[in-house]
């Protein structure tokens, strides 16, 4: 994927081939689907190990529609029947699913917590959200620390381990949310002495977003056209 | 319990988007009701942190381990502000963690939105009188509501002539599975509104 | 004219009792002064009430010829805070530095420049991309400050700037400091690195300011810093 | 018998780097040590593989005579975090000193009795309802002791305990701790803190242990201390 691609359009575009893809409903489309996820995959350079719960979960569809739809049976695990139209239908939710989660991977996976926050403040959400959003990507991982660090605290005093932590849990998560309140208290003064709320220009579309953005439009209506005529 | 890309079909989704921009648009307008909304912003995305970062911690609840979920808390301590809040956290996950996902990011936001908010209205009407029993309802609530939302709207997706006795199953193996989240919710709830209450109301005064 | 000037002014929050009271002293341009007290003594409420957070409650505050009104903010006051991390909001190192010009509503041009050239006096140069929190302690103090300098302050409140250093990361940060030509006010515990920095000693305690004069002077008086709860730093004691 | 003895221990994440090689040190019962280096030279490293929390990479550490192993916490080592917040997690500071007494399933009588013992030897007496989140930093610090102390430890490991005390805090916290009969180990940049509180001090820089020794010798060695980006403290330059 092209670097120079920002963040706005990029988001935009995941969406427009997300919804396309959803919309995919004929079996005939699988294999065009199937190249369309491959063609991401390599293009994102995806690592496997994100890719395990949503392969599992569609196993698990795959499965679970063919243990329990239809009645023409295509093959037996046992003496449990497998049916096609489950298998059909599994396949399809299975395939939709991951194509789109291999293009989002594609399109926003190496993203920085900036270009995120950039991406949506340029799509002009209310900058509540776009604020809210920075906020969390810049302290999640501070959080993260915090709390992994009282739970060591805890166990190095002795701390019970299993479902018996699940009240010393509270109290973390209650002593976490009283630091966050006062940590809220300093940056709020912080942000206004450095001039918060002043607007942020917005850049404007330049042509390679709206290249893009074509690009992607194009692909979606080329997805359902191909889909119908399927 | 975050619905996936791909398994519901593309008008629900796009429902989905339109009723979660609705309520978003509704708690909005009811924060700049608020006395000093910009003030708000700094303690919820504080906050919100807390609870994404939370939420990443896997919890042993023998025979597993599960994530916990906090609507119900976030709702409790967030008021309307939990709307945006829990999309902002949906986003994320989807993008960073690919938890859920991006067409369905509105059928997620109702999922774990309503909860939060029906949580908020819970505890303004009882948490006053019966504290303890309204955070356990708050708590293992929400999580149930999100469960019957979810389940709901997975059945709806799913093709039509599906058999209704497989239908009835996997909903309840889906709850029982649940069932050690919903009691450890409302534990953890329990547990962290009594000690807010006794050494941090202001917490819970902004709800 | 002076910089900074304060007439018999109370401090402490309205429905509290009062931290500080009667303060009044001058500050000139490009003066550094060094403020000594006990924790709790009320530098930070100082800090917060000169900065315009917190409103005083009594007497006058005014800088650089006009009166501070709580709530209304000056880009030529800068404050860094103790902890760095309450102050570095943004994602990335040259995102946060760049927060303060960019909301002055400065040309994007000017905006960058004057980012580079915050992040070279702060010796940052080469850590623009870094995500905040992947900073070093040292680091993340220098990014507080090249994010104040960037506004062009006429005046730096710095809180405990040396806290949790180490040595070499404690001389670079009075390396940075004493280069700048901006006036500056220092909170700190650590009187060696006051000594360095500062030709003159505020000392607060018990509500009200103790002694104002030179650091050699203030920071020697045995008998002063004890009454106070401080000791004379060790390069004094035996000079 | 040593209380605590390392050989040849390699430090750091298995999928890491190496923090520190070869490191080899004992301490004896009721010895107080000092640990000195630079930020990043792994001191807090040290501490959580002593601590249980880190693996080591390669070597033995044996504590109290047994050996220690990643994930197996005993009681008898306790350590002190460097942020208190992160270790104070309970409501009030009672319950929270109480918490690794009542985990070592002590009687009731005995746990209020170790505690009310806790809260005294650490000045703490009297604030035993306060929510730990309105404690000073000084307060919250030796709660943090205190908490460790319930569980009477053999040995304490402290990182950073004077960071961001004021002088009278921290005159009392040298107090407190060149009381208590424990065994510890302490991290610090206070140096002078350090040479009031540990006849012994360790020196750790680029990967390796660079001295072990009497601490007036190894602080006092200004071309050993200049190498390591140390600088000897004021009291011993003049001396």
């Amino acid at each position: 994927m092209p670097d120079s691609i920002g963040p706005r359009a990029r988001i935009l575009a995941s969406l427009v081939l997300a919804f396309a893809v959803s919309a995919v409903n004929s079996v005939a489309m699988l294999p065009v689907l199937a190249l369309l996820a491959g063609a991401a995959l390599w293009l994102g350079r995806a690592p496997w190990r994100r890719f395990r719960a949503p392969v599992a979960l569609a196993l698990a569809f795959v499965l679970g529609l063919g243990l329990s739809l239809g009645d023409s049976t295509v093959l037996r695990l046992g003496p449990v029947p497998l049916y096609a139209e489950g298998l059909q239908a599994g396949a399809m939710i299975a395939v939709r699913m991951l194509t789109i989660v291999a293009l989002v991977w594609a399109l926003l996976g190496r993203l920085s917590p900036l270009q995120l926050a950039q991406g949506l403040r340029g799509l002009h959400l209310p900058a509540l959200i776009t604020d809210m959003t920075m906020l969390t990507l810049r302290y999640l991982n501070e959080v993260r620390a915090e709390l992994a660090r009282a739970e060591l605290a805890r166990r190095l005093r002795a701390g019970p381990t299993g479902w018996r932590a699940l009240p010393d849990r509270a109290l973390i998560l209650a002593a976490s949310l009283i630091r966050a309140q006062d940590r809220a208290e300093r940056l709020w003064a912080a942000m206004r002495l450095r001039g918060h709320g002043a607007s942020h220009p917005v850049a404007g579309i330049g042509m390679g977003e709206l290249a893009a953005l074509a690009l992607a439009v194009a692909c979606a209506a080329a997805l359902i056209w191909l889909d119908r005529a399927a | 319990m975050h619905l996936a890309d791909g398994i519901v079909p593309v008008g629900m989704a796009l429902a989905g988007y339109g009723a979660s921009a609705g309520l978003t648009a509704l708690a909005l307008s009811r924060i700049n009701r608020l006395p000093d909304p910009g003030a708000g912003l700094p303690r919820a995305a504080m906050l919100v942190t807390v609870f994404f970062a939370a939420s990443l911690i896997a919890i042993p609840v023998p025979p597993a381990s599960v994530h916990l979920m906090l609507a119900g808390l976030m709702g409790i301590c967030l008021g309307w502000y939990a709307m945006p809040a829990i999309l902002v956290g949906l986003f994320l996950q989807a993008v960073m963690f690919g938890h859920g996902g991006l067409t369905t990011l509105g059928l997620n936001g109702l999922i774990f939105g309503l909860p939060a908010l029906a949580a908020y209205g819970l505890w303004a009407r009882m948490g006053q009188r019966w504290p303890d029993l309204a955070a356990a309802l708050a708590g293992g609530g929400a999580v149930l509501l999100a469960l019957g939302l979810f389940a709901a709207l997975v059945l709806l997706g799913l093709p039509p002539q599906l058999d209704a006795g497989a239908e009835r199953l996997a909903l309840a193996a889906l709850v029982l599975a649940h069932l050690p989240l919903v009691l450890a919710e409302a534990v953890i709830v329990v547990v962290l509104l009594r000690v807010l209450r006794r050494v941090e109301p202001r917490l819970l005064a902004h709800a | 004219m002076s910089l900074l000037s304060l007439s018999d002014v109370g401090i402490g929050w309205q429905d509290g009792p009062p931290v500080l009271e009667h303060l009044g002293f001058d500050m000139a341009t490009s003066e550094r002064v060094g403020l000594v007290g006990p924790n709790g003594a009320g530098k930070s409420s100082l800090f917060q009430t000169i900065a315009a957070i917190l409103p005083t409650r009594a007497g006058q505050i005014s800088f650089d010829g006009t009166p501070v009104r709580a709530g209304r903010f000056n880009p030529k006051l800068a404050m860094v805070f103790q902890n760095a991390d309450d102050q570095l909001f943004c994602p990335t190192l040259a995102e946060d530095v760049a927060y303060g010009a960019r909301n002055l509503g400065l040309p994007a041009p000017e905006v960058a420049a004057r980012t580079t050239q915050a992040l070279a006096e702060c010796g940052l140069t080469g850590l623009e991309d870094q995500p905040v929190h992947k900073l070093s302690g040292g680091e993340k103090r220098r990014a507080c400050i090249a994010g104040a300098l960037v506004m062009r302050p006429a005046l730096l409140l710095l809180d405990e700037p040396s806290a949790a250093l180490d040595l070499r990361q404690r001389r670079n940060m009075i390396d940075l400091l004493s280069k700048l030509p901006t006036a500056m006010m220092i909170a700190s515990h650590d009187l060696e690195f006051l000594l360095e920095l500062c030709p003159r000693i505020l000392l607060i305690d018990q509500g009200r300011l103790c002694a104002d004069g030179a650091a050699h002077d203030i920071l020697s008086d045995a008998a002063l810093m004890a009454q106070h709860g401080q000791e004379v730093p060790a390069s004094l004691a035996r000079g």
